[in-house]
Parts: C-alpha cells; structure tokens; sequence
C-alpha cells in the first residue's frame, strides 16, 4: 500500500527493538473482550484509478450537474473563484500544516490568518475578528453564548425569524441542554424583523438579526440596534452573505456589537454546504469574551515583526470547563482562502462585484413583475428575494430544470405562511439569458 | 525577504481577479442603507500569488518534512483525496436542493456513515460536527438528552487527567461540572477511583483511549460497568482511533457515545488549523438522539430523515464539513480493512521504537508498551537547565516540526511524540538521532538550545508581549 | 486587467522619469511603415469565467471523451498517472522558473533533471542521459546527426521501416538541406527490421532501429547490434513505450551506442500528443558528441554537493555554428514529471506494470486468435500489436466507438501493404471487460 | 536540511502508486528477450512527495519574486492556462484519431494560428515547433525549401552581431554558413553593411527584432529592400515580441519567415527549462512550405491537410507541444487585442523607467530609447574589481532572480533587463534600489559581493570542476 512505508524486512527490525514478536503482539496490554472480532467490513481495498471511477459513478448519479444554473442560495451562494486561489490554497505547506502551535515555523499560516482576521474586521466595521468558527450556525450559537456571558445576569436571548432557519436550530441545539431561554422575534410585512414587541420579552440578554436576512431583506440595522441597546441587551448581527457589505452600510456602522456569519460566500465552493467559514468579529471591548482563536502581531528575539496565537487564557486548553469555548480546529484552510478572496476582489473589486449582484436582483424582480409575478417584500433586498408566483409554479420550475436552471427554493418548510413562495438568488453567476429564460416561462 | 502585510502592498484601482460585464442595468441601494465598501487594498493577480507563495514558504507541512506532533495524527495526506473532494459535481453541489437532485452526494454520506459505524463497532452515525471538540459537544448533548428522556438531569461528568483538554469546556456547555479522575501510578483509570465518585447525579465519564499517555485503558470494561450500573453513558473520545483500527470493538469496550476527528485518523489535511470534522458514532440505544438530518437509504434511494423528535437537533448549517467527508470516504475506500488494521499496526510500532530508542536518554515516566504516541519528560535535563521547550525549538533548526509539548498536564515537562504510520524506518531513525544530538548538545552547549529557532523564518518569538499589548488588527 | 498592475497614476510616474508623454510615444524610434494599423483582430477579451464556458464548448466537441476507451498507442500511451506527480508537478518553483542559468537558486531544478539523467541512463542501460530534447521525432533525428558527427567520413544513415513513421519524416525534414542521404530498411514478414541487405547499402554512418516498434514487435536488438556494429556503423536504438524496458532486456545490454525515444508513456498526459519528452542517452565515451542539456554533479564553495548545467561547450550559446544541436529550451518539466513517474513506480512497480501491460496484449491476442483474427506477426510484442480481421471491421469499430471503444488504428496510410490491418494497443488502463467486449463483437 | 538523491532514498518492496491488479493470466516473453528491469529505488508516496516537494523549496520562480531575465520575458504566467490544459477532454486526446472524433482540439489549433497571424501580420502559420529554436530551423528549412524552388541552393545567411545565440546553430543544421554583420555604433543594423555582405550565394538574413539589445531595428524595411534585391529571404526571431504586440506589423517590416516564442509572449509557464512552443508564421509566398499536416476548416468542420508536396514535412511526432499551445490560446482570448498592446507597452515603460533610473549607477553602452529590455555593463565597476558576476550573485542574497548576464556578446560584462509588463511600479522601485544598494556595497565592501550568495540553497558552485570532471550520472 503506498501510503505505507514499512518493508516485512524493517518491520522485523524494529519489532525486535520493540522487544515484540509480531505486530498483533505490539497490542497485548489490550483485553481479549474489547478485541474486535474479524476483519472490519469494508468494500475491498481500491487503487487511485478505481477510486476514480468510482467517484465519476456518483457524479453521474448528481442531477443537478455543474452546468445547472442554481438559483438558489439560502445560505450558499455561487460565486466565482479564480483559479488562482485555488492553486495557492493547495499548497501543502498551507494545507498539510497544524495549528501554528509552535509559530516560528508557521508564520505563512499566521500572518494569513491576522490578515484574514483584518480584511473581516475591515468589511464588517468591526474591531477584532477571530480566526474563524466552524460555520454560520455555530457562529451565531457562540455569538449568542458571548452575549450570556457578557450580561450574565440575563438568561433569555432573542432571535430574529429573519435568521437563516438552520442557524436558529443550531441555536437551539447548543442552548438545549442549559438554562437559558430562546425567544424568537418575528417578522413583519415588510420581511423585516419586527422589533414592536421587544419590551415584552423581559431583559435579553442579546438580541441577533440577520441582514441580509434568510428572504434577502436588507434590514435596517441602525434602527434596530438603537431599539435592542435600549433594552441593554447585546446587539448581534449575522449574515449569510457577506458581499452585500461591499454596497450597504457594514454592521459596524450600524452600531452592532458581535456580527457572525457564514462566509462560504468568499471565495470557498458550495461543497454541499461545508466547509463553509464562521465568521466572528466583536468591538475591542468584548475582546476577552470572545470565543475560538486569535492571532496577534509580537516580535522575535531580534526586534522583527511576527505573529502568534494568543489570548489563549480565553481557551480550552488552557481554561478547560471555564473557556469562552469548546472549539480547537476552526476552519483554518477556509479562512486563508476567504482572505485570499478579499485580496483578490480589492476594495474597488468586492464594490463592483456587489453591485452586480445587488443589480441582477433588481433586474430579476422588475421583470417577474411585469410577467405577472408577486415580489413578496417591498423591502429592498440585496442578491434573494421572495416570489409569489400567479399560478402553480410546480411544472414550470420541473421544466426549468430540465433547461438547466434551478429556480428558486420553496421556503414552505421554514415559514409555513409562506408556503407558496419561492425564493430566488441571483448573482454574478446568473446571466440576463438565465434571468430572461425563468421569465419567459412565467410569462407563458 | 521579508513579505509585507497586504495592505502595505497594492494600489487602487488594480484588480486580481476577473469580475464580469453588467449586462443588465445597474442599480444602488437606497441612501440610507447605502455604505462605502470596505478599506481593502487592491492588488493584481500577481501580488495576491506571489504574496500567499512566499507566505507558504514560511509555514512547513507534512509535506515538508516528519511532524510528529502528539495527539494530532500527522500522518501524510494523499493527494488523490484533494482531488476527489474537488470533483466538480460534489464541489457544486447546493446542500438545499431536493434529495432527487442529489442523490450522490447523499449516499457519500450514507456510505460514509455505515463505514464508520464498521470501524468503532458502533451502531449509528452522524457526520454533522465540524470537528473533534463539537463531536464532544454533540456526544454530551447526547447524554443530557438520554438523561432527560429517563426523566433525570445530571450535573456532574467524570473526567481523566489523562483526557484530551476540550473536554471539559464540551461538558461545560451542557451543564455538566466536570469531576476530575486521577489516573494510577501506571497512567490508566483506576476502577476503585471511578467506582467512588461515580454517582447517579453524574451523567457518566468521557474517556479518551487510548488516552493521552498514548495507552490503551485496560480497565475501560469495568469502568464502563460502574458508570451504566449508575445510570451513566461513557463517552469515547476517538481522538486516538488512529492506535486500534481493526483491532479494538468501542462497543464491546461499552462505549456508548464516541467521536472521531477524521482529520487525523482518516488522513484529512489540517489546514492550518482546520476544517476538521468530528462524526459521532453512538449504540442502538441512543441513535434516536442523533442530529437531523439524518441520511437514509430506501431500496436504491437515499434521502435525508427530517422526522425524529427526539434529536437533538442541528449541530451545522447543512451536512457538516462536507468536503472533508468525501476526503475521509477517499482514504477509506484506498485502503480498505486490511490496510487501516496495518496502518494502526504500524502507528504503533512507529511510537514502540521511538520510545526504546529514547527512554535511555529522555526521562520515560510510563515505561510501558504504548500505542501510537509516547510521552516523555524533561525530567533528566533539569540539571542542564534546559526545558522541553528548548528541545523543542532546537528541532526547528534541524528541520523538524517539535512534537507536543507540555501535554498532557499530568507528565511535567512533557514532549508527546507521535509518529504515525506513514513514517518510515530511516526518517524515523534520523529523528531519533537528531534528538539524541540535541542532548548531547545540551550537555555540552545548552546555549544553542537557548537561542534556538535560528534556522526558522524568526527566532523566537515574544509571546507574553502578544497577549499583554494585543495587536489583532492590522 | 488583472495581469497588468499599473495604475494609471504609476504610468504618469513613470513616463515623467522616462521622459515620454504617452504610452505611444515610449515607441517613436518605430518607424511609421513598420507600424500596425488599426488593431489587431482578435476576439474581444474574456473573463476568466466566460473562459471556462468557451473551454467547455470545445470540450463538447470532442466526440472522443474521457470515457472511452481508446486502444490506439502508436507512440502515445494511455497510462494511469497518480495524483501525486500532478500536484508535484504544479509546484510554481519548478513551473515558472527558467532554464537554470543561475545554479544558486535553481538546485531542485538542477537535482530533479539529475535524478531524471540517471534513473533515465538506468532504465535505457547506457551511461549518460541528458536533460531531453523535444520529443521522440526530434530525438532521433538529433542521434542520427550524433552519428553522423562521430562517424564523420561516412553520409548515410540507414532507418528501420519500424520506426514510428511521423519520426523517420522528421529525421527526412531535418536533414532535407543537408548533403546526407537516408535508407530505409525493410521489414520482414516477422515485423522485424530486415537487416539482411544491410552490406548493399554502402558504408552507413548509423543505423536506427525501434524496439518494440511500431508495429508492437519487439526487435531482436542484440542481434541487430553485432549486425550493425559488423558494418562500421552508429548502433542507435529508439523507443516511443520505454516501459518495455521493465520487462525486457533494455538497449544497453543489446549493445546500443546512442539510445532515443519518446518518453511521454511515463507519467504524462496524451494531451494530443504534445508536450512529450525526447529522451536521450548514450555510452560514455560519446558525451562530448551529445546534442543539448546535461546537468552535472559538482561542489559548492563550501564543499557542498551541487549541481549545476555542464558541458555547455557543446550548445548552441557557446559554440553558435559548431554547437551540436541548435536546442535551448527543452522539455523540463516533462523530464522532472517523468523522474517523478519513474521514483514512484519504483524498480518493483516498474516491472509489475510492464507485466501487466505485457500480459494484457497477449490475453487479447489469444482472445482474438480464437475469434478467428489474425495476428499478423508471431514475434512477440510489448502492448501493441497487428491485427487482420476475417471480415470487414469498419462496420464493428463504428458499432465499438458508440459503446466506447476505440477499437484499433488503420496502419495502412503508413504501410501500405498493411492496409487491412489494425494496431491495437493494450495498456493496464484497459480491462479484461474491455477486451472481452472487442473479441465478442469480433466474434458476430 | 539536505534532501538526498532519490537513490540515497527507498527501501526495496515500497510502492509510491497504485498498480491495478491483473484480470488476466499474467504472460512473460520469451528468456532470450527478457531483462531484468532497471535498478531503481523503491519509494512511498510520501518519499515521492517530500523529496519534490524540497527540492521545489530550493528552486525560485516568478511565483516567488522578480525574474528580470533579459531576452526570457518571464512575466506572470497566469493560473487559469494551467486549468485550461488540463481541461479532461483536452489532456486526454489522442493524436491519432480521424479528424471528426477531435474537432474541440483542432479547432483551438485552427483559431491559435489564426491569432498568431493577426498579431504579426504575417499570412499562414504552423503550431509544430517545440520551442524558438526548433522554429528557427523550420524556418532556414522554408528558406532552403524556397530557394530550391527558385533552382538554387544558396550557403550563406547573414546574422547580425546582435542575435540570438541559437540563430548560428539553427541556420547551420541547413548548412548555410553564418556570415556576422557588425551592428553599428547605435546598436543597429546597418544598411551599409548589409548591402556590402549580401549578394546571390546567400539565402538571406536572421534578424532579431527588437534586437538582443533590446533596440527596434529601424532600419529594417531598407535591410529587408536589400535582401529581397538580391532573392533572399529575411527571418524574424521574434523572441522579443513582447515589446510591439499591436504596435508593429512584421509583414510591412519585410519579414518573410519568423517564430514567436509561446513561452515568452504569450506567457506560458518554462518549467525550468521547457516546454516552450515556436510557431512559425510565414508571408502569403511561403505558405506552401509549411510542416504538415496543417489544420484547415471547410465550413465548420476542421480537418488536417496532410497533401501538401511542397511542405518541408514534419518537425514534430505529432501536432507540437499542444498543452502549450492551449495556455497561450487561454492568454490570447484572456488579453484581447487592447490588453495585448497595452502589455507592450507597459513592458517597454517599464524597461525604459528602469534603464533612466539605473543609468548613472551602471554603464548604458547604448544610450537610447529601449523596448522591452536593456542592456548595461560593468564597465564603471572595473576599477572597484567587481564584475557583472558578482552583481549578479549578491542580488541572490536579496531575493532576486539576476538579470542575464554577459549577453549579448557586442557589450563586455553585460548585465540585460527585462522587467516584463506584469511588474508593478513599486516592485521595480525595491530592484532598482536593491542594484543601487549592492553598487554601494561594491565600493565600500566588495568581499560582500564576491563572497555572495550566502543566503542561497548553496554558494557559489564551481561549474569549471563539473565541466572537466563531469558526473553526469548518479
């Protein structure tokens, strides 16, 4: 086997070192009665070439091909990544390295990753980012317990409706087995959250709104956060795309004090929805607070500029039970690529490409307006949008399909109110064609 | 040379990569929405290249060279795997689209799951955690769930000194003060120790085992029996599955809950720090409790299990770490039964002969057969005045990843090496030198062990000013 | 355009420190009747993304796919290649460097092309490889003019007839303006090269044999050799399937002066035929005769092995007219991947796949024997091999391209007299399954 | 760390790839034929990987910083043309299938030729040559075609002192002797001299244009009148077409036959030392002396012409160095024609900011407006003892790739430029200002620069050793 280097001849050396008679031997100290008994059951040893058709056999058995035009996101866009990201991102010494424990061999990681860190803080108007979190949801969740720790008196944290679906159960999941109380805020007419009643719920703790939200509202923020400080709780926000900050105001600005989200978005493939990227910032003040790792600029022996993982104090293998979190792997690769993404785009290049989004939306809604569809919200929205459709909209998203489009996602399942609307994505991926080809079918 | 930080490079206006023509009308937000865009440099394709490349030659893989850091599985990461996780129709697959659409993806992880569940011996398996520590925080949402669904919330968890250090933040986060266990004097779970604190408002104990001392816990049977004889779960941290693939049944041991980092037995590269991923393997009685979705095979159709009230719930966003599965199913599939069994075999026959190669001149603290890491102590260096530490950085200069240091808690001074399988007989022998060089040296000019890391890209570095003074933003 | 970083504030810099006042006056010394009109026809640019959509276009006109299996050699091999060597291979330190003219910072270059010298002499049994040339055409041609360098007095060269026929015309068109004649030696009704009227054509300065040949057959090269040797001549021996050499005896111990080939069966894709490796080696004692790149061992300052381009008094920058060969640039990263194929095989791999694909051709040679084809030639063969059909096979090859086999290449273009007749080729890409369902539509 | 050779590596009995196991009864030859295999080192994958993967750690590329390699034009090359080749279908395509089951892959030969020709303003073109050298005799055998056409074999060519070095070799494999003309005091062809050399016996003249010295040869057309007077042919290396790419039409400037170097232009990847691809581009006359077969489209189906008795025949086994030649289609179609014009014009800024910038710290031998390289000497440091040499190996020590040195042969001590387009201001600023600083150092501590490199893989190598004791063979 290739990736097994011993020849019979060292084997026998070294046991003989080892002062074993076999390998099986090497394994004595190990009770009889927690032996597994046979050979695990597996399908046979494969070559790299079987592998390889083996891999192409569920390619084939995918629908939905690479030449589909998906136009849905809900939490996963496609956007495209250049090809040099991906060669560089594959390099080894990036791929195939640990955690930068011992930072002196590990300053490529390190200083990506600070500057990763600097770009999120950048784009979102924030203070400090962290190295990343596993994923939206848990972003969110971290978030969420970060905000319990800080008004630690409080036990009960709102959550918008207008919150990716999965992130809210994933919220729900890591709170389940404390004490704390989850209260969901709903959304109004116009897809915004509705914050009327906020007063009502007691003293939260914090409060998350996404923004854009799961049906592609923009909401308004700097509203929103002068009504949740004024209740004293800790102001959230997430997201699902963060692109849309190359043209609307960054959470920052809006006064938030922890903004997460998923940021598969920059530059990451949809990968069946993983591995995306938590993204995690707060204000300077919240600093100690926050979960997951952080590198920090210091400098060597020498006086020259460095970088490290610290604050560790905050951490699980220091602080154990009484860390801010569990986590130790984040998504370190994927923030590296996210970055990579960011240097790729520029200031002037992520402003550019967010108007092309915000545009084909735009474009999208007029004309499914003018072909007789119902734009749901009125709110403007950034890249997704909610359609209702005049007629049953079944047959003609099935022929879409078979056109190669993918047209929209019922979101039924998550709002039940909303069970005949669809929700649709658009962007630079998506071309005039695409949008005019989904039209004219409506039209008919 | 050194390499600017990115905003110290670029100018405006240049770009590095292709945005497409508007070819519909473009549009702006209303005003007060409206924001200015981030402060980022622009650069063009070749700055962001050459930027990461140099980047990259400051950083060192397994690829680069032996990374025998304990407890982390350095083991090397076939390139086939890259590829297959990179397939176009998987890397595009939308994880929202109906299980029709999607029937490959779907039954990588049906797959994926049965061959888990064959290799720990366990019943059921999910693949959502994203890595070791939320397959932790997944398993101990598990016991609290079982517990509530006898009625009973429990407060306290069992906890070996010899356990991996995420655990007790996971059981934190359900709740659970965790009690530590002190390991006996041959460094395993004393049966009488657990049996006196084991008690019915404890929800059990998670084990790690092989545990951290890089040994198999011998008495994990007895133990298991006292913790279910109270009610409790056991818990297995997987961490170390990498020792007794083919070898040891995890349920037959009575583990009832378990992870498995598949970044480290199952040969997915770290990254860097990540992504991970952490499935959960659990026995019959518990499946019930796994996070939803959940993937199902009927006849030749596999779909995803909405319905179960009795889930805890989502752990991910979609499927997990998805990319990372495929990588994991790669490797499995390359090397099948006989292979992993091999593999666990030679893991360990790696870290035997590092550690009979070595206790003559590192401090071993547990002489005894280990599995696939061993752990010494800088015990007999005291006298030199030179710390594990200094070992540590001296390997940097000659050409070596150090292993782990000051791991686990219990060995003062620890160096954890583990070696893994995919190291041969020579690379390990050349290590096993350069150590004993290195004590050698310290014997005779500790100086160089002091100033060390000179070979590195920084000498080292000031870490108590990072955290006194931090600078996390550029 | 993002390969081009200047801005237009940089540009105005720098015409002020030129000198110029616009871009266009940078070429006022280029007189105006030298000067392009107007602009150059091209399509208009494409982003990277409209790229990929044009390549896959042309992808889709490809009505051979990667499905199919094609059993054609001819010179170019199908053989697996590992992921491995194609991520090595993209490694930008060996892909965007130049010919290692500055030795310092070019030593993996330098070491990778030494190793690919030497495990290339090894395979070839000869004493000195150089770092390539082209490919195989190029390759024999430049053997041949060795031989006629070292043979000075002597102005014939004699060919076998089962050489690769695309080689022997491009040894006619490199020595078509000089003053040497070409003889082109027979095959005989075994598909060995008929050296029996070898004394008739005169005093030959070399005399070139492939083995196998293109027709599959492996020559009786030690024979051949005291044959040729017997006259005077230059021994050289080509190759285009250097695997052969796994299993059988290899030139060297056939007692070949100068061996040639083309190397592109070992660890290089088909990709139409190009990039290929002109592999090249001989005996010691005509290295100062070699045409084109060689690396050597040497010492650094500090006494530290090195390696660095030698001999360089032979080529073209130094010698100009009198230099061997006019080659510069030649196959390197080719050569590098090559040595990468060989260093994974291994001895022991080397051998089981040359087995492999020894065993495949006879198993399908048997198979059709007892489906009533002919296998034109009893000598034996590596994994190619002649085929003559009972019945008209146009009709059956047709049905076989449908179901995905390339079943075969027509010969008669290049031998006439061998019009009815087919070479199939056999590597370990091929299955049983595959065979089976040629020899059981053969059999209809 | 030293990484061995390959054979210092290995055990016997490791494999680095798979091998499928046969499905069929496996077969030997006959004893007389069979050999033993070559002695090679068996390797694991990961022996395969670390081994390349250092070696690659001691190779610099444009990936890692400036190359500013005159005459080499090693600008960025870009990441997408990799894809591109690699496309499966492509990568995967035999060369000798019937025309109607490759279309996709003629067709991008069809279209590469057609934009080669509109670029150069030349009227047919072949894709066959492997690299500029094997271009330039493609193009003495047209000359040697066409003469023989006109009944006469001419033995002379003419070649000015200011071409590339493999003119002369390439020009003798026709046996046309070299005939050297002097360039004048500006770096030029003189028209002169050139009337003075040329008569009937010679077959025509080899210029490179812009020049070696990086200068446009203006007197060009007058050359060209000259040598058509007298039946002759002029050749165009068009090594240095990076400088005029939509600024100069080779056709008006008299050219007959030239090659363009993919590698260089059109920006395709060297990889040490290859593959490049020459195509040579021909006037309407000579189109029927192209290689075959050449790629025609009837309608819209694409199809090799191989009838063509005037042809000089094939240069290549097959279609060229293809994977090439797809990069540079990928280039052309990613540029477009504005792109293309403004490349050259950005390479010849950039050369000329350079040569203004550096002129007062190092000897311009020809003072004058320059394309896209120039060309200084050492002359001004002769009295300090140093040399181009050790300019050029202290510049190792900084992080960069030297310039050419001691080319072309007309300046003594010469050190050639070529920045190309793809590097931006403030990466030439930091060269610029690392030259003035190493001339510094060579005034006021010349050992720093003899002694150089130190910061290199290795210090300076004796190639004098290699050449009289070669170890060629490991």
């Amino acid at each position: 086997m290739r990736y097994l280097p011993h020849t019979e001849e060292e084997i026998a050396e070294m046991l003989a070192t080892v002062g074993s008679d076999s390998l099986e031997g090497l394994f004595d100290t190990i009770p009889a009665d927690c032996r597994m008994t046979g050979e695990i059951e597996l399908p046979p040893a494969m070559t790299e070439w079987q592998l390889d058709d083996h891999m192409a056999g569920i390619s084939a058995q995918m629908k939905v091909t690479t030449c589909h035009k998906v136009m849905v996101g809900a939490g996963i866009y496609h956007h495209f990544v250049p090809e040099s990201i991906r060669t560089l991102a594959s390099r080894s010494e990036f791929l195939t390295a640990y955690t930068p424990y011992q930072p002196e061999m590990a300053q490529g990681t390190l200083q990506g990753i600070f500057e990763y860190q600097t770009l999120t803080a950048r784009l979102l108007g924030m203070d400090v980012a962290n190295a990343s979190i596993y994923d939206g949801g848990a972003a969110l969740a971290e978030a969420l317990l970060m905000g319990l720790r800080i008004n630690k008196k409080r036990k009960k944290i709102g959550v918008s409706k207008g919150i990716h679906p999965h992130h809210r159960q994933v919220v729900r999941t890591y709170l389940q087995a404390t004490e704390f109380e989850i209260v969901e805020l709903p959304i109004g007419a116009d897809g915004r959250t509705d914050l009327g009643e906020l007063a009502d719920h007691g003293e939260l703790a914090a409060v998350a709104i996404q923004s854009p939200n799961f049906l592609g509202v923009i909401e308004d923020l700097t509203q929103a956060g002068v009504a949740i400080h004024e209740t004293g709780a800790i102001f959230i926000t997430s997201f699902t795309e963060p692109l849309a900050y190359g043209l609307v105001k960054n959470p920052g600005e809006c006064g938030a004090d922890i903004v997460c989200g998923e940021g598969q978005s920059l530059g990451l493939s949809r990968s069946f929805g993983g591995p995306g990227l938590g993204m995690f910032a707060c204000k300077d003040a919240f600093t100690r607070n926050m979960p997951g790792r952080l590198v920090g600029e210091t400098v060597d022996r020498d006086g020259r500029r460095g970088f490290v993982l610290t604050l560790s104090t905050r951490e699980q293998h220091i602080r154990r039970e009484k860390a801010t979190s569990n986590i130790c792997s984040n998504q370190g690769i994927c923030a590296m690529m996210a970055g990579m993404y960011m240097a790729s785009l520029g200031g002037t290049g992520l402003r550019e490409l967010a108007q092309l989004n915000f545009s084909k939306a735009e474009y999208m809604k007029a004309e499914l307006k003018k072909a007789g569809a119902e734009i749901v919200f009125d709110s403007p929205t950034f890249n997704e949008f909610l359609v209702r459709f005049p007629k049953d909209f079944e047959t003609t998203r099935k022929k879409l399909f078979d056109e190669g489009i993918v047209a929209g996602l019922k979101v039924g399942k998550y709002y039940p109110q909303l069970k005949d609307c669809y929700l649709f994505c658009t962007t630079e991926t998506v071309t005039k064609a695409d949008i005019d080809k989904v039209v004219q079918e409506v039209s008919r | 040379m050194n390499e600017p930080l990115l905003w110290e490079k670029g100018k405006k206006g240049r770009k590095g990569m292709s945005i497409p023509a508007a070819d519909v009308p473009l549009a702006t937000p209303e005003a007060a929405l409206a924001g200015a865009g981030p402060d980022f440099p622009d650069l063009s394709e070749i700055d962001v290249i050459r930027h990461y490349t140099r980047l990259s030659q400051w950083n060192f893989g397994v690829d680069t060279g032996l990374y025998p850091l304990g407890s982390c599985t350095m083991k090397y990461n076939p390139k086939t795997n890259e590829k297959q996780a990179a397939t176009p129709a998987i890397a595009a697959a939308h994880p929202m689209l109906d299980d029709e659409y999607v029937q490959g993806t779907l039954r990588i992880m049906y797959e994926l799951q049965q061959y888990l569940i064959n290799i720990t011996g366990m019943a059921a398996a999910t693949l959502q955690p994203s890595a070791g520590a939320q397959g932790e925080l997944t398993g101990m949402l598990i016991f609290d769930a079982y517990h509530k669904s006898k009625g009973s919330k429990r407060n306290k968890i069992l906890i070996p000194d010899t356990a991996h250090g995420t655990n007790p933040a996971s059981a934190a986060l359900c709740g659970y003060k965790p009690v530590p266990v002190a390991s006996n004097a041959e460094g395993m779970l004393d049966v009488e120790t657990v049996k006196a604190l084991m008690d019915e408002e404890t929800a059990g104990i998670m084990v790690t085992n092989p545990n951290t001392l890089g040994l198999f816990e011998e008495n994990i049977r007895a133990v298991a029996e006292i913790v279910h004889a109270k009610g409790g779960l056991v818990y297995g941290d997987g961490a170390n599955m990498n020792a007794i693939m083919g070898i040891v049944d995890l349920s037959k041991c009575g583990v009832d809950v378990m992870h498995l980092n598949l970044h480290k037995t199952f040969s997915t590269p770290h990254g860097g720090g990540g992504p991970g991923a952490g499935p959960v393997c659990v026995v019959e009685k518990l499946a019930r409790f796994l996070p939803i979705p959940h993937v199902k095979k009927d006849g030749d159709t596999y779909r995803l299990d909405w319905d179960n009230p009795d889930s805890i719930g989502r752990v991910h966003g979609y499927h997990g770490n998805y990319g990372v599965l495929v990588k994991a199913y790669s490797y499995i599939l390359s090397m099948g039964a006989a292979n992993l069994k091999k593999a666990s075999q030679l893991a360990v026959l790696n870290a035997n002969y590092i550690k009979e190669r070595l206790k003559g001149a590192l401090h071993l603290p547990y002489d005894r057969p280990c599995m696939h890491e061993c752990v010494f102590s800088d015990e007999k260096q005291h006298e030199l005045k030179v710390a594990t530490l200094d070992i540590a950085k001296r390997l940097i200069d000659y050409g070596y990843h150090p292993p782990t240091v000051y791991f686990p808690l219990v060995v003062h001074g620890a160096i954890m090496i583990e070696p893994t399988e995919t190291e041969c007989k020579e690379d390990i022998d050349q290590f096993i030198d350069t150590i004993l060089l290195i004590l050698q040296e310290a014997k005779e000019n500790p100086q160089l062990l002091y100033d060390a890391p000179v070979m590195a890209k920084r000498k080292r570095l000031d870490e108590t000013l990072a955290a006194r003074k931090p600078c996390l933003c550029g």
